[in-house]
């Protein structure tokens, strides 16, 4: 179940194209707004493109050129939509069993079909109750499993754990890994452990665009975009190379060491480099780092035995006594330093 | 997920609430005030009174049926498709309720009478309409669709197609989709206005009058027979009409319990 | 009390507007339209308004308070309600009467000539319903003929009738000579001599609660007297 | 957060679609077929058809009016609360579309005539009510709120009540919740409800000529003009229904395309 | 203002008693189907609990026994449900300026609000926008900014982070933090983050039941319950105490640290320690962890330059090499161990 798409949506300013190879999984990342949910939508087909064309497994899925337009029920493609919309009038049992009466099971059949995956959801109790009365991580559960009992070529996932609780997450992810697997789909997700743990690759979009993709691995090693970082925890500085570094559009020369060392000046490239790299001082540090820039503490975030710094800009690790010698706070006046070992270049 | 009925009315909206019930009602209880209730028994349980009440149950059910099967199509296709000339056809639809019911019925009489527009393939198909129990069917059906549509139209784009979006998604064929996803979910609209057609049907006169005539058990309806009546004895009509009230409140109370319109 | 002012605004001062509001039976709208509008030029200053409707309707109205000075009735039972409930002055006058006639659509497909060829299954015949006056005439006329007459129909009106045969629906059906001739070239008539034996009368009064008794009175009057009386001969109506 | 147009309705849908629209249009086209335009023009515009139609349209526009006053807060108070006997008001409410308008007029006699439940009241008030314009009104009010009642009370259950309670957490009180989120969220069933009203009571004759009586300029509407007509001259009877509907089109479609009810 | 509920809603089997001092916010955290939403529409007022009362700075909400009902609006409580609900009429600046103008401010003015407060959630953008043209993340966006215009003297968020990218989220973040800053509070959340960054008091419930509150820090570094640990990110064992450790109800004797000496046999207690903490081997290790449990590997994650390593029960923190020269995967069988003097034991 090969996708191939390109689309436009002219009225969402959404241009994309994207390849999903057969049997794999592709994680849609990027910022809100960025047109993943527009994606899926026209992939689905309950959204018609003004340009475009996309075929699954060779057969055409639509054509704009040529006026061809399959409706979405014939795609085999199955959507779980990032608002859950449970049929009101059906309880729970009902509505996962939705999708396997469409497919022309009988009652009975499908409502045995649906009580298998309300189990795998661990939504099983649930099964009698009106969508009205269940709670947002309840229905998220339900809207899950209907999505999955419809059994579809190809599964379009738009943030399939919003709502959940944490401690239902890693068991749902386990259940998404095995019902993924030797099958086509595309999920949209915020979490960098979704793209980690249940795609092959990743595509990442900002403003309606794909500003990069690639094997998940790569992408999260070597972002080339702002978000493709932010999302990996990286500190990514985008600018044209110079020298041995990179200057960005503010004119800061962010010095590192060059992937591949025959590039010349001028070339777009990116700095990257780990918050863990980055050493915070109160006063201007001297010495070896050749890094180093002024900034202002937005935020402390605790992260186990470590807590994020978080700047404008950049991001720093350090740990819990680092914090409190320092006497760092939100407000604090801070010098972030980074020697130019930990910084990877690379073109953009 | 939360809803309640906490949140309320502003009360003053119960004010013009009460003037409308009782602008209703009142009138109702002065038809009842001058009922004579001596032979009210006799004079409704009366062999014409009686069979002229059946003739009006049955052509009303016939024809809500009617109402449904040709309304719900239409309501549909108005509220979810857009068209050139959809407007238009929007309008010609109310325009039953707009024409004096004696004109539809002269309409009709154009239409399926004998030396009318179908009069010809009507008699070809040995059908034989005029004066009628039909006639008095297609007249309320006649002035009764508008009703439907229009109400169940309004309901429809009210609910929007969120839903029907979901369940192709789900691979729900277009029909799978309209039997258990649109239907149900506009339920109280589509019995709203089924209650709408019934109860218009069963106080249609003018068309039947013109279009089927007036014959004892084949087209003399509870209404046709309260006209007549009003001729000659208009303590009957007014008792008759009573009873008609009393049919309809216990047909719409019944169709009301049992489809749980009352969410 | 109310009457009294309204009279001294018309009877001394000469020609001051007055209106005279004439309640009457449906079926005189041409003939009675015609006369309001001589009887308005013979009296400069009053103005004839009509209302028309069943005559059921009028003798409710009429009860109810209705702002009227004139009934006219399309037969005497009603006139007759209005009497036995003291709505009326003075006597009520008959001014007009009414025979039945078969009408039939203009090419007779029936090859209807006679009260007889309506009792034949073939042709489909709509009648009054015997509760108004034009079916209780039917009735008596096929009583005093013999026959027995199925009709397809049996409708509450005239204009029911009428609206029947012109439309082609029925091959014949029994109303008033009156309304044979009103309809012009849309129905055929076939006068029937049996109708003789049953006349409708049609009376006219003043009415107690008039504003204007007098002028009232006047119209009355003109409606029997010979000006009225043309009028309504022209438009088919016996003299009572 | 996403819909569209593209899940489409199934095919077979437009054929019993079609049928009823045809089932509507047809007796139409038949009775325009019948006219004769020749003297069409002089008739419509003499003096009595003139007059007729302005008052229908002043008295229709009161009606409609009023039955969005009375009948708003009707809807309302029969969809988001409930008490006992509920179930019967909303029966009673639908009553005037059951009986035949002509008993409708007499009952409305019943009450608002001198000899009525209400005639002392209102003559010490020092309104004439029967026979005058005002009458006319409260008859055509009367034959035409359980239209708006009913089909918004479907609509209000339709849209449900999410909305008006995360107004009330934003701190809205309830009437400002009416105003702002309630009635523009059900505009689209209140103009269907309101066009029905309207297009009834353009329509309406039985409870106007029995309630208003039938006086030129003051009670005669274009309904009971057509009525009278049909006593002398079937054919002008015909056209100036023609008049009627031409007249209700306009009207409807002037609002809809104002209030943008085609959502 | 200090509100003080106790408040029981039988049909959904909810019965809590929460308070929340002045100025103070609340952090309410526990499972989906937990009766979080519950407890915040029963303070909100659009849902009528069967027993209790609630009283805000002193004046009573409601009062089931004495009959007396506060309807929504009159509270002075905003509530930012989990479903956004924008008004689909309005546009977003309307949306927003609706709070504003239902207290009365002229067209003009709450405009100018409503503007402000899309500014402060990054969405100025949107303004003119209607809710059905906004991406998920969008709406998200402005319903919290109407939620925030209205502002209300007790602020009820529920899940405000759902739906948004997480590069937006510290942003967000703190955004809320000055609004809260001496206002009354609760926010549900499923982030421990924003427990840890918002919140000075975290409430957990589990099956409509408080199972656990107190400040912050304590919570999550001493949790009770097994959801409190599990958001915290630490291994719990609940059990009664016995000898020198916990025994669960399983039988497992899990060693540790008494908190109390004293404490006899017998006693409702838990054993907490940090995945951190926990050994992994493919073979049962001798020597000294005298806490030594056979699992099955379910799920591996990527934690920065760690992986945390789930099985059925406990969670364990390792490096990645370790992953490899382990070979671990999904479906390995491993033996965890755990040195008693990692394990603290308290009374539950
Ligand atoms: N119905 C619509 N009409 C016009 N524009 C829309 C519509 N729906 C969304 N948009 C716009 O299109 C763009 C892409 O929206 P989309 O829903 O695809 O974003 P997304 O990537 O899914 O974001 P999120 O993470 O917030 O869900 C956004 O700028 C959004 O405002
Ligand atoms: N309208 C309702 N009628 C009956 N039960 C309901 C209703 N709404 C929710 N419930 C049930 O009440 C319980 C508490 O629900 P609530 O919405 O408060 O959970 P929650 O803690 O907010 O969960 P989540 O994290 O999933 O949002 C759940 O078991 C739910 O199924
Ligand atoms: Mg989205
Ligand atoms: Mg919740």
């Amino acid at each position: 179940m090969t996708l191939r798409l390109t689309a436009t949506v002219a009225e969402r300013d959404v241009d994309v194209s994207l390849d999903v190879e057969d049997g794999r999984t592709v994680a849609l990342l990027g910022p809100n707004g960025s047109g993943k949910s527009t994606v899926l939508s026209v992939v689905a087909g309950i959204l018609r493109p003004d340009a475009g064309r996309a075929t699954l497994a060779g057969t055409t899925l639509f054509d704009v050129a040529a006026g061809t337009w399959v409706p979405p029920h014939e795609r085999g493609t199955g959507l779980l939509a990032q608002d859950p919309l449970l049929f009101p009038h059906l309880d729970a049992l009902d509505n996962v069993a939705f999708g396997p009466r469409s497919a022309g099971a009988r009652r009975g059949a499908a409502r045995e079909t649906a009580r298998t995956w309300l189990g795998r959801v661990d939504a099983a109790e649930l099964a009698g109750r009106r969508p009205s009365e269940l709670s947002g991580g309840q229905a998220q559960r339900v809207a899950i499993a209907r999505a999955l009992a419809a059994d579809p070529r190809l599964l379009l996932l738009d943030e399939p754990m919003a709502a959940l609780d944490i401690t239902v997450v890693p068991a749902m992810r386990q259940v998404l890994r095995t019902v993924l697997r030797g099958r086509s789909a595309v999920i949209v997700t915020h979490d960098v452990l979704d793209a980690l743990l249940l795609a092959d690759h990743v595509v990442v979009m900002e403003a309606g665009r794909v500003v990069e993709q690639g094997p998940t691995k790569d992408v999260l090693a070597r972002p080339r975009s702002t978000f493709g970082a932010g999302i990996a925890g990286l500190n990514l500085a985008r600018g044209t190379t110079d020298g041995g570094g990179v200057r960005t559009a503010g004119g800061l020369l962010v010095a590192g060491i060059h992937d591949d060392e025959t590039v010349p000046d001028g070339v777009a490239a990116v700095a990257v480099f780990s918050p863990g790299a980055v050493g915070v001082h109160r006063e201007r540090p001297g010495g070896s780092p050749r890094n180093v820039f002024a900034a202002t503490v937005r935020e402390l975030e605790p992260r186990g035995s470590q807590v994020r710094i978080r700047t404008d800009e950049v991001a720093a690790d350090v740990t819990a006594p680092v914090v409190a010698e320092l006497d760092l706070a939100p407000g604090t006046e801070v010098f972030l330093a980074v020697k130019a070992s930990e910084v990877a270049i690379y073109r953009a | 997920m939360v809803s309640a009925r906490a949140s309320g009315l502003p009360r003053w909206v119960l004010v013009p609430a009460a003037a409308g019930a009782l602008f209703i009602v009142l009138p109702l209880v002065a038809l009842a005030s001058r009922v004579q209730w001596g032979s009210f028994w006799s004079l409704i349980t009366s062999d014409s009174s009686r069979e002229a009440l059946l003739l009006s149950l049955r052509t009303s059910a016939a024809a809500t049926v009617l109402c449904v099967l040709l309304g719900v199509p239409m309501a549909l296709v108005l509220a979810r498709t857009s068209f050139r000339g959809q407007g238009l056809l929007r309008s010609l639809v109310l325009l039953p309720l707009v024409l004096p019911p004696v004109v539809g019925g002269i309409a009709l009489l154009y239409t399926f009478g004998r030396k009318g527009l179908l009069g010809e393939t009507i008699d070809v198909l040995g059908l034989q309409i005029a004066f009628s129990t039909t006639a008095v069917v297609i007249a309320q059906t006649f002035v009764s669709l508008p009703f439907l549509v229009v109400s169940l139209e309004g309901t429809l784009r009210t609910a929007g197609q969120r839903y029907e979006t979901v369940a192709a998604t789900l691979g729900a064929r277009p029909t799978t989709v309209l039997r258990r996803v649109t239907l149900p979910l506009v339920l109280p609209g589509l019995a709203a206005g089924a209650v709408l057609s019934f109860a218009r049907a069963l106080g249609e006169f003018g068309a039947t009058i013109t279009f089927a005539g007036s014959l004892e058990g084949v087209t003399r309806t509870l209404p046709l027979e309260i006209y007549l009546q009003r001729e000659s004895n208009p303590d009957a009509a007014v008792a008759l009409s009573l009873v008609l009230v009393v049919v309809a409140v216990l047909v719409i109370g019944l169709v009301r319990g049992t489809r749980g319109v009352s969410a | 009390g109310s009457s009294d002012d309204a009279a001294a605004g018309s009877s001394s001062d000469g020609p001051r507007e007055t209106t005279l509001t004439v309640y009457a039976a449906a079926s005189l709208k041409s003939s009675f339209t015609e006369i309001g509008a001589a009887f308005e030029k013979a009296n400069p200053g009053v103005s004839v308004t009509f209302s028309f409707a069943g005559s059921a309707d009028l003798v409710a109205q009429i009860q109810q308070g209705a702002p009227a000075d004139v009934f006219a009735s399309a037969d005497t039972a009603n006139m007759d309600k209005a009497t036995a409930d003291d709505l009326v002055e003075g006597t009520p006058a008959d001014f007009a009467t009414n025979t039945l006639e078969i009408a039939t659509p203009p090419d007779n497909p029936a090859d209807v000539d006679s009260l007889d060829d309506l009792a034949d299954p073939d042709v489909t015949v709509v009648v009054c319903a015997a509760e108004v006056p034009c079916g209780a005439a039917a009735a008596g006329v096929e009583k005093a003929a013999g026959l027995d007459i199925r009709p397809v129909s049996e409708e509450q009106s005239v204009t029911d009738v009428l609206g029947k045969v012109i439309s082609g629906e029925a091959d014949a059906g029994l109303v008033y000579v009156t309304d044979v001739r009103g309809a012009g070239d849309k129905v055929a008539g076939v006068p029937i001599p049996e109708s003789a034996d049953v006349v409708n009368t049609y009376p006219i009064a003043a009415l107690a609660g008039s504003r204007n008794p007098d002028v009232a009175k006047a119209f009355t009057a003109y409606v029997t007297g010979p000006e009225g009386r043309s009028i309504l001969t022209a438009a088919g109506f016996g003299a009572p």
